[in-house]
Order: structure tokens, then C-alpha cells, then sequence
């Protein structure tokens, strides 16, 4: 037992120093993109974001424990996941100036509504807790298919208070459908706190009552994180069913853009809670495992600056859609079997 | 050819395409074991197994919402709705999710979805088993929204439906799964959506219809002796404006009649379609026949006739329009 | 603790003889009731209907419970429960015949959907669950006027897997309302078996998931279902908040009229479900304790049986809706103050 | 008298019937200490407390579902849905439940019941935070549906609407709270509900409108210099058919213009009555100008602007009836 602390947290999981050096970068890349989002919407380039800061860690570290083939449902939140999953930064930007080269929208959406095939990540939108559904269906069709895949679903506290979600628990737990439920509980849905949106300590408590796996983890903790991910991706994997995973974090920033804290959230909070802050979290892990070298974090930051920096000339420089753009894929414009065999 | 119920139709169409492609299945309440609350679904469960015919709790959310979700996967699901009516609950998936996927993602994704369901009065069901509800999914630009009147466009219509790469909402009337027979073709074919139908020529004026009330408009025009050109929508969304102007172009008068109740129902649009193409066609003003606005259809089967448009009543308003 | 022995069930629970009498009466109404409807819809007199067989004693039991002040939020097959809440049998049986003088819906709604302010039964509606976040509506109306009454909710199995149940538990327990969740399990939801509906062994672990209290009962036993009723009363007067009550109950015939269970259900499994009939049980219980009489039962079971033919005279003899009578209460036909107020 | 905008004309009303009537509450997502998203609710919490102003978990079904079970109980709640747009969870509730209570019991129970949701375009919101809906409701007899171009309107009319013994669905445009600001008399008054209001008298078409396009509308005719009467619709559901159909016979001419994607909208009812009710007094056919048929507004502003009708379009529209 007591050589057993000796290992590393990451090493217990199998992670080597450089996963961790590259989960720092992500949760890096993910904060300065978020950063930037956040300013340039201040000046009137961005019309409107979601910022996912203070909640890295719960991002990054659950989506560093998907296969590739692994399929992701998600909110209008979850840039560190797909920064994660490999989502270009000029495309993040490209979106954000919703322009015509962006690949996930062109212009349709507003920012953070991701999809896309190649990353095998779900069409976001903005109702809250229908992409909850939508991933159960998701793995319904892995397993239809016969395929080894699990589904994830990124969702908020807010969330469980859906139709929609109880409908996805409970059907994926009746089918056993392989499905991890990541629930990043940032303590609000816009200004409603938890304790007007459900009486349980912990809505893992609510996982028991689909006959579901539950597990409460540390949302700024992203080790603890990936571990969590990467046990209900083998429960997932191996027939056991469903997890509901609930990631504790702190949502570091207004609602959105176009919310203003200050009306809900004392100052003297929103203070205390900066201090909840996954990447210095990181960083202190790092130094206690030996693996903080502070040539790697400046070139991480200096990296991820340039990035952004690179993405931000990008979406500047590319081409609006075309006003009239926006009436096309309404349907398929090929002519299906069905016309086809027809007239 | 073999003569077929509309529901037998229906079954065959289903059939047909889990036969022919493996990426069907049906979901809903009461599909599987038992077949369907009107047997649509029936012996599919026997030839498919559970995975393919799929009894679901009771949440029409997740029946839309997981239906969807496999249809962005590729899948080619037929979700039922076990009565229209019950659609509602689900409208926020079907109208703000399904409708939606392949325009704002620019074609990226598609969501291959048929959701089929009953509708119609007429069985004493009152309020909550009696609802046309096409209006309000008409209205969500991004579905489209079938109704067949004969066995052999259900048939044709759902099969059509199936591998339409896009969202179809499929009303089926409850009192003609058993009402409606007609020559229906073994193996598969298609009928076009989007493509009304001249279910009857003439000149007098165009009827327009669809679904149930379709025969009564038939029977009426047939009883009436008036010479009345009789169009079946089919699809009700998106319409086929050309058939609908054409056809009032020649004939000069225009009625529409529906099942559904009267304001903002679809007569409208098909009012504002004939006023913008073809007005100065017109010899009377485009009259409809609906059930009267009332909140829900009665039980008492006296006030349940009393309220819904029948043969009677559509002569009635044919020979209101002749004499215009 | 081996005195204990010599008190009845019912004495414990402070009922009396009389009450047990009472109780008896009430299921052999119900039964009676229930049996005539059926066979008024097979003579084609009746047109649909949801019958209660095997749920009586849940019903009775349940509604016995309540204080007059109480109010009921219910499904289409709660005739026990409007019975034992005093609805008289001549409003039953002129409902199901869709006549005039029905005073709960007029030949409106299909047979069973009950509704009364006289006996503060909410109107009954056919969507699955919706009552349920009515229920919870009335319950914030009582403690909103600072009223000390409870709302009691029936509804079944299948009714659990709507969002409306959802969000129902979720608010009367984040704002502990004074509802009793009464879940009569019956196993089926129309023919989808409890195995395809939940995953887990009883519905009550459900309750914990919203911060509720649960309690299992063996819907058969009126006795229990009585107890288990107004303890959850008990809680919510004194603002302990809402629980959930399942009832474990058989349902003895299809699912209504209109369905046909040998398309799904074994035959055997229906005759050894047979077996489980709260009447039986009841009859059973009182030849233990001492209270049952020959004579008092053969008088209960004509005394129904004459309020059912007197029932059905009476409905048979009176008059229909006029047809264009239902043209009328689609708005208020008085002028609102609004509308008083101008022009 | 005080210059107001909408949305304080909308706080006054909320204040007004909260102080008036203790059965008045307010209930919804952040509506309670933030005051709603558009500020509806500001100080309210404060001035109310929580039980009058109820921060709700996010789910519509339980807005909606638990308002209504309190309205049956005899309070007076006012709902707020976040956008229009998220009222559709609530749909069957909504339409299923609130619409019928009343007649579904004959009279024994009702449902006062207001729902107020934001809705509208122009904002850059994109799919979900645009859309106009009033059709859907609108087409369930059993509710009225209230959309105020006014300040001063939306203040009577919203009182009205929470003193109505039935269910009433309140619009308010979300780009109008700002920018409409017109005289408010403080104090509580009413504007009926079911009125049209003539907005502008002319003689050379009507002009049917209702939200913020009424304004677009009226400066179009302003800038046009086309002598058209301008009716605003105020109540969508029961349409005030008298007030269309009299200005029409007056006119000779209408044009009826929405900010709703077209197919299936409102602009369908009005045609349809107008051919009623007004056929032998038509100049030239209904016409109308909507948001083409899109499955959602798109975020970039130039496709945004696109696609909405303007002052330019609807001028354009106006130029084409007159010369008809
Ligand atoms: C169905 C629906 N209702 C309301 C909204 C408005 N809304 C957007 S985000 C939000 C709160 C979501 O909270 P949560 O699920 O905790 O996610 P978070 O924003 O905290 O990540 C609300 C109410 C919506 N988008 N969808
Ligand atoms: C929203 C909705 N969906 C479907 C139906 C059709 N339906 C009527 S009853 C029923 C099953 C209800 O099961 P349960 O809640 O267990 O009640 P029980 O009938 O067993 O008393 C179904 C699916 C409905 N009435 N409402
Ligand atoms: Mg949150
Ligand atoms: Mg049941």
C-alpha cells in the first residue's frame, strides 16, 4: 500500500508525463481561446459566446479519455472539448465570425454550437438538455451497428431538470446503452442556483433512481477526470451500461456574453470562486509529480497565443456567406430514390 | 392486383423497407409484442426482433429525441406516435431539432427520420384521439408533412418517406386504416412527395383535400352531380402550388376542405397560394369547410357528427360555391 | 411487543370496524361499478373505458386517506378513488353514457376522466402525466394561500417515464410541497412490461433521486395502502415535503376496452395474476380480525349492485347533450373585467 | 404623460396586477433575483418576494404544467417562457391542457392562465432566439394569443391578459422593448383583447400587421407616400375578423405582413377570411409579405437582413399591390 504513493495520480491511470503535458496545452489552448472569444465580443466581432472558463478541466480531461471512433453530444459550452477532440482553432474562429468557410455552421448558428462528422461530434443547439436524447440515440445505433463505440453527453446542472434528460437516463439504462453522462455542474443554470433547481446534495444521488452508475468527481481536478471518463467509457465498452458522471467546477465568468453576473452573484463569491481555478490546479499538480518545467508552460502559452492569434487573422481575412447562402440546405438538393423511381 | 386496407398498406410499406434495408427500425409505445395500438406494426416484431421493433417507455421526447439522434448516425428510423395527438409532447424535438439539423449545419448532418402517427376523428375518441394536428408541422419549414387518402399512396408515400433523406411527418387516418381499401401492388414502389394528385377531373370548380375527407369529397361531388375537379394533396407541406394553381386556373373556384379545425389550419394557405397565383382566375371567392374552432372534439357521438364535415356538408358548400 | 400481535392492522392504524366495513363497501362498489361499465361497452352502450379491476384497494385505500380539503390529481382509471371521494354513481354512469346531466365533462371527454370542484378532484385528462404537474400546481396554490391542504397524484407505472413526472418530483421536492405521488404499479403501460419501462427493481428508488421520500406498499392491501397514504399526508401538513408511494398492484383486465391483452400477456400469467384480488384479500383480513359478517357482505354487495341499476335507469333516461351545445364554455361567456373596462 | 418603453410598459402592468390582486404571480427561468433575461421582471423579487416570483428548474413542461394546475386552484399565474422559442417543451401542455379545460368540463374549471415569452428577429440570436410562433398557438381553439406593437398596448393588453378567466399567450418582441417607447399612463387600464386597432386610416390598401413589423409597416406607407391604412392586429387569436373585413371592403386592396417564416402563418387566415367575407370588394389578391421559408434564422446579420422583411420590402409590396 504504501509504495502505491509513490505513483503519481496520472501514473495510476497509465497517463505518462507528456499526456499531461499535452492535457496542460489543451486546457491552455482552451482558456486562451475562451479568453479571446470573450474580448472580442467585447469588441463587437463576436456577437455572442458562452465562455467554458473554469470549467477546463471537466472538458479536457473527459474528452482526452475518448477513442476516436467515440461518439460526443454536446451544449453551446464545450470548447475545451472539442479543442480536445481536435476541432482546429481557425475553425473555432471562423465560426465565431460566422463565416462562410467555418465547417460547422457557415454563418447559421451562434458561436459554440459545434458539429462535425470528422470529430465525430453531434450538432449542437441551443435547447437545453435535447442533445441528451440525441446521444442515447447515438448509442443506440453504435450498438444496432454492432459497434465498439460509447456515446458521451456534455450537459449542465441546469439540464437534469429536462424531459429530455430524464427520457435519455432512462432509456439508456434500461437498454444498458453505452453512454457516459458528464454532467459539468458549474452551480447555475443562468441565475437559478442549485438549490432552486434540485433538493439532493448531488445529482449523482439521481442515477441510482435509473438504475444507473453514478460518480461524483472533481471537475477541476482533470486526472480525476480523465479517470472518472475513461472507467465509464469501459463500463460503456464492455455492456455494463451507463454512468452519470457529475464534475463539480465553477463557472468563472457570466452566463453567457449577453448575461451580467453582477445582478445574482455577489462579488465577494465570484471571488472565492476565481480561486477555484483548474489550470493553477494543474500546475500544482505538476510540480508535486516533477513534471512542471516552466520552458514548457511558456512555450505552451507562447503556442497556444500564436494560435489564436493565427485563427483570429484567419476568420478576419475569410469570406461572409452569401446573404442569399441561407436558403440552401433546407432538404437534400439531390433528388432522393424516392423522386427518383418516380413521375 | 390485390385490394388492400390502408393499414395492411402501411404494414407492407414497413415491411418492405426493414427488408430491404437494415438501417429501418420502429420505435414507439406498444409497436413491438403488441403490434400497435391499430396493428400497423403488426407480426414485425415476430420477423425482426426486439432490436428492430422497439417498444419504448412512455416519453414521446425520447422517442423523437433518441430517433433522432440515430438518424445523425445514419440509422432510418420510424418512430410512431401512438395517436397524433401525442405527438405534442415531442414537438420540441421534431420542430426546434429534427427540422433544423441539415440547415444549420449547412448539410453536414441530416436527420433521416420518418415519424409516423394517426390522426383523424370520427371514433368517438374525443379530444385527445380525434386531433388533426398537420397545421402546426406544416408550419416548421425544414419537415415535411405527408397525408396519404388511398391504400396504394400509403404504401407508396411511406416507402417514400423511409428513404427521403429528411424529416417526413406521416398522418395516418385512424378511421380509414380499415375504411380505405384499394388495389395495392406487392413489392415496393414510391409515390412522389411533394406531388398532389387529381383524384377527380373536372371544371367546375377545384376541391381540395386530402386524407379522410378526400372520399367524402369525392362522394359529394359524385352524389352532387357537379362537375367538380377534386385535388388530393397528399403532401401537405411543402404543397404542391403548382397542381393547386393549375387546377384553379382552369376551374375559376376554389374549396378546400378539411377535417382539421378551422382557423389557421391549412385552408389558409392554400387561400393566400391561389389569391397570390392565380386571382384573376377566380369566379368566387376560395371557400373552405372545416370543423368548427372548438377546443377539442366532443365524445357524444351526436355532437361529434354534428361538428365534422361530412358528404352532407360538402355538397352543401360545392352547390353554395356553384351558384356563386 | 407480543401484545402488538392482538391488534389488527387497522386498529394500529386507529380504524375502526366501521371502517373496515366502510372500506369493503367502497371496493364492492367499485368493483360492481367497474364489471357494468364493461359490460355496457360490450353491448356497445358504454363506448370506451379504463377499467380498475385489481387496483381497487390502491384506490380505496388511498382516497379513504384524505382530508375533504384535500385535492386529487388523477388518470382515466381512478373510479375507485372518485368513489370513495363521494362521487355519486348516478354521475358515473350518466358520464359514461355521455349525457347532459353528467356534471364532469357532458358528454365531452371519454368515459373516466373525472373531474369536480365539489369534491376537489382537478379534471382528469388522457396525456399520460400531465396531472402530475398539476398536482404539484395545486399543492404551490394550497401553501401559496397558506392553506393546510395536500394534493394527492394518481397515476401509473407508464406515467413515470414522462417529463412531465420529472418535473413535477423535481419542484414539489426542491420546494417540499404537500404532495403524495400515488404510483399505481400495474405493471403494464398499455403492453410494454415494467422490464422495458424502468431498470430498476422498484420505482421508489426513483424518489431519492429528487430528495423524496419513498415508501413501497402491496397495493392489494387496503389496509396498508390506508396507512402508507396518510403518513405521507402526515408529512406534507406539517411541510416535510412530498413522497412517493408506489402501490404494487395487478391490472385484471386490458388495458381498456379497446385492447386486447391475449395479444401480449400469457394466458397463464393472467390467471395467476387472478389470483391477486384486493377483494379476496380484504375479505380475507376481515374473517382474521373478526369483522366479517355474511350478512353485512351480502347486503354491501346488494346495496351496490341496486346504486349500479338504479345508475343505469338513470342514465339510460336521461337526455343527451344537444349537438350544439358544444359549441358553448370554450371561453368564459361573461364580459371579462378587461372587456368592462373599455370601448 | 410619461414616455415609456415596452418593457417597462410590461414591468408596470406585472407591478400593477401583483399589487391589485394577491393571486397575481410570476413564475419562470431567472425571473426571480436576475429579473429575466430581457429585465421583464426587474425588481419584482425585491418588491414580491420569492413566492410571488419563482425562480423555476429548467423545464417548460413544469412552467407551464404547474401554472396551470395552480390556475385550475383559482390563482392568477403569469409564466414567463425564456424566448418563444422554448415554449415548445411546453406545447402539449399548453395546447393539449390550458386550451381545453374550460370546455372539457363545461365550465366547471378554468384555466386563467398568461404565458409571455419574448419573441421576434433582428437580434443576431440566430435559430433559437428568433422565431415567431404565434401560429402554432393561434391554431388551438381555446387560447388567445396577444401580440402589442404598443408600449401602451402591451401594458393594457397584458393586464387584460392576466384578468382574463382563459388562457392568453402574450408575445412581446424582443427587439421592440427597447426600441418602441410611447406614451404610458401610469396607473392600471385594459385594451381589450380581440380588438384590432386602426394604426393608420387610408384608402388605397389595407395593411395588416401586429409586433414590430406594425412600425415598419407604418413608416413604409410614411415614406411611400401611399395612402394605406394600417390596421394592427393586437389580438391574433380570435382574429377580429369585423375590423379586417371592414377595412378591406373600405380599401378594396390587403396586404398582410409578418415577421414569421411564410408557408402556414397567420397570412393564410387572413387571406381565407378575406375571401369569405370581402371577395366581390377585392381591387387585387391578398397579398403578403413574411420571412421566407427558412428552418431558422440564420446569426450572420447580413443573411439575417436579409431574409427579414423591412421597410424596403414591405414599401416594394405596398408599390406592387397599389399598382395591381
Ligand atoms: C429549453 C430551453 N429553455 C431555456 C433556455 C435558456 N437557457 C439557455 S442556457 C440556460 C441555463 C442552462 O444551465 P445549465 O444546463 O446548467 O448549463 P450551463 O449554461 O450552466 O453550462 C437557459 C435557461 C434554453 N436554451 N432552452
Ligand atoms: C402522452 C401520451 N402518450 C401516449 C398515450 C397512450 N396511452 C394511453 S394509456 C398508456 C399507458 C399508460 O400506462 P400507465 O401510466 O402505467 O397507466 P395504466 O394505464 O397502466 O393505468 C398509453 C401509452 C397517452 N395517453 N398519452
Ligand atoms: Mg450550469
Ligand atoms: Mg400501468
Amino acid at each position: 500500500m504504501s509504495a502505491e504513493n509513490h505513483i503519481s495520480r496520472h501514473e495510476a491511470l497509465g497517463l505518462h508525463g507528456e499526456d499531461v503535458h499535452e492535457l496542460y496545452y489543451q486546457m491552455v489552448l482552451t482558456r486562451t481561446v475562451d479568453d479571446r472569444l470573450w474580448n472580442l465580443n467585447r469588441q463587437g466581432k463576436v456577437l455572442a459566446f458562452a465562455s467554458c472558463l473554469g470549467q477546463e478541466a471537466a472538458q479536457v480531461g473527459s474528452a482526452y479519455a475518448l477513442a476516436p471512433d467515440d461518439w460526443l453530444a454536446i451544449s453551446y459550452r464545450e470548447h475545451g472539448v472539442v479543442i480536445a477532440r481536435g476541432m482546429s482553432v481557425r475553425d473555432i474562429f471562423a465560426y465565431a465570425y460566422h463565416r462562410d468557410n467555418d465547417p460547422n455552421t457557415r454563418g447559421r448558428q451562434i458561436p459554440g454550437h459545434y458539429g462535425s462528422q470528422k470529430l465525430h461530434i453531434l450538432t449542437a443547439s441551443s435547447p437545453v438538455g435535447t442533445q441528451l436524447a440525441h446521444g442515447v440515440g447515438s448509442a443506440w445505433a453504435s450498438v444496432y451497428e454492432g459497434k465498439r463505440e460509447a456515446t458521451i453527453i456534455y450537459f449542465g446542472d441546469g439540464a437534469t431538470s429536462t424531459g429530455d434528460f430524464h427520457a435519455a437516463a432512462n432509456f439508456a439504462a434500461v437498454h444498458k446503452l453505452p453512454v457516459v453522462f458528464l454532467c459539468q455542474n458549474n452551480e447555475w443554470a443562468i441565475s437559478v442556483p442549485n438549490t432552486l433547481q434540485y433538493a439532493v446534495k448531488h445529482l449523482t444521488e439521481r442515477a441510482a433512481g435509473y438504475g444507473m452508475m453514478g460518480t461524483l468527481v472533481d471537475g477541476l481536478d482533470v486526472i480525476e477526470v480523465f479517470g472518472a471518463t475513461r472507467a465509464a467509457l469501459a463500463r460503456a465498452y464492455s455492456g455494463e451500461g451507463p454512468t452519470f458522471v457529475e464534475a463539480k467546477c465553477k463557472r468563472l465568468r457570466s452566463h453567457t456574453t449577453e448575461d451580467d453576473d453582477r445582478r445574482y452573484r455577489r462579488r465577494e463569491d465570484v471571488e472565492a470562486d476565481r480561486a477555484h481555478d483548474p489550470l493553477a490546479n494543474l500546475e500544482a499538480y505538476m510540480k508535486a509529480a516533477s513534471l512542471w518545467d516552466e520552458g514548457v508552460a511558456r512555450q505552451a502559452g507562447e503556442k497556444a497565443a500564436a494560435e489564436v492569434e493565427d485563427a483570429t487573422q484567419y476568420a478576419e481575412a475569410s469570406p461572409l456567406p452569401k446573404p442569399s447562402e441561407t436558403l440552401t440546405h433546407i432538404f437534400a438538393e439531390v433528388k432522393t430514390d424516392a423522386h427518383q423511381n418516380d413521375d | 392486383m390485390p385490394i388492400k386496407t390502408m393499414i395492411e398498406a402501411i404494414r407492407d410499406a414497413l415491411d418492405a423497407e426493414m427488408q430491404n434495408d437494415p438501417r429501418v427500425f420502429v420505435l414507439g409505445e406498444d409497436v413491438g409484442v403488441k403490434g400497435g395500438v391499430f396493428l400497423a406494426t403488426d407480426g414485425l416484431y415476430k420477423k425482426y426482433g426486439m432490436k428492430r421493433v422497439l417498444d419504448t417507455p412512455l416519453n414521446e421526447i425520447g422517442i423523437a429525441g433518441i430517433a433522432i439522434g440515430a438518424a445523425m448516425r445514419g440509422l432510418r428510423p420510424v418512430a410512431e406516435m401512438q395517436f397524433a395527438d401525442y405527438s405534442l409532447p415531442a414537438f420540441d424535438q421534431i420542430a426546434n431539432e429534427a427540422a433544423t439539423i441539415r440547415w444549420r449545419t449547412a448539410g453536414e448532418f441530416s436527420c433521416p427520420l420518418v415519424v409516423r402517427a394517426p390522426y383523424g376523428a370520427g371514433v368517438h375518441g374525443a379530444l385527445w384521439h380525434s386531433q388533426s394536428v398537420e397545421a402546426l408541422y406544416a408550419h416548421r419549414p425544414g419537415l415535411k408533412v405527408v397525408i396519404p387518402s388511398t391504400a396504394y399512396d400509403a404504401k407508396g408515400l411511406l416507402i417514400a418517406a423511409i428513404r427521403d433523406p429528411d424529416p417526413v411527418i406521416f398522418f395516418e387516418h385512424k378511421k380509414g386504416y380499415r375504411l380505405i381499401k384499394d388495389e395495392v401492388p406487392d413489392g415496393d414502389y414510391t409515390v412522389p412527395i411533394g406531388k398532389a394528385r387529381i383524384a377527380r377531373e373536372g371544371d367546375a370548380m377545384t376541391v381540395v383535400s386530402y386524407g379522410l375527407m378526400l372520399h367524402y369529397c369525392l362522394e359529394a361531388a359524385q352524389a352532387e352531380g357537379i362537375d367538380a375537379e377534386v385535388l388530393d394533396l397528399r403532401t401537405i407541406s411543402p404543397l404542391d402550388r403548382a397542381a393547386i394553381v393549375g387546377s384553379v386556373k382552369k376551374t375559376g373556384k376554389c374549396l378546400v376542405v378539411t377535417e382539421d379545425t378551422q382557423s389557421f389550419s391549412i385552408t389558409g394557405e392554400i387561400a393566400a397560394i391561389v389569391n397570390e397565383d392565380a386571382f384573376e382566375y377566380l369566379d368566387g371567392p376560395v371557400s373552405r369547410l372545416a370543423t368548427p374552432d372548438v377546443p377539442g372534439m366532443p365524445h357524444d357521438p351526436g355532437q361529434e357528427e354534428w361538428l365534422l364535415p361530412n358528404r352532407e356538408k360538402i355538397a352543401e358548400a360545392m352547390r353554395k360555391l356553384a351558384r356563386y
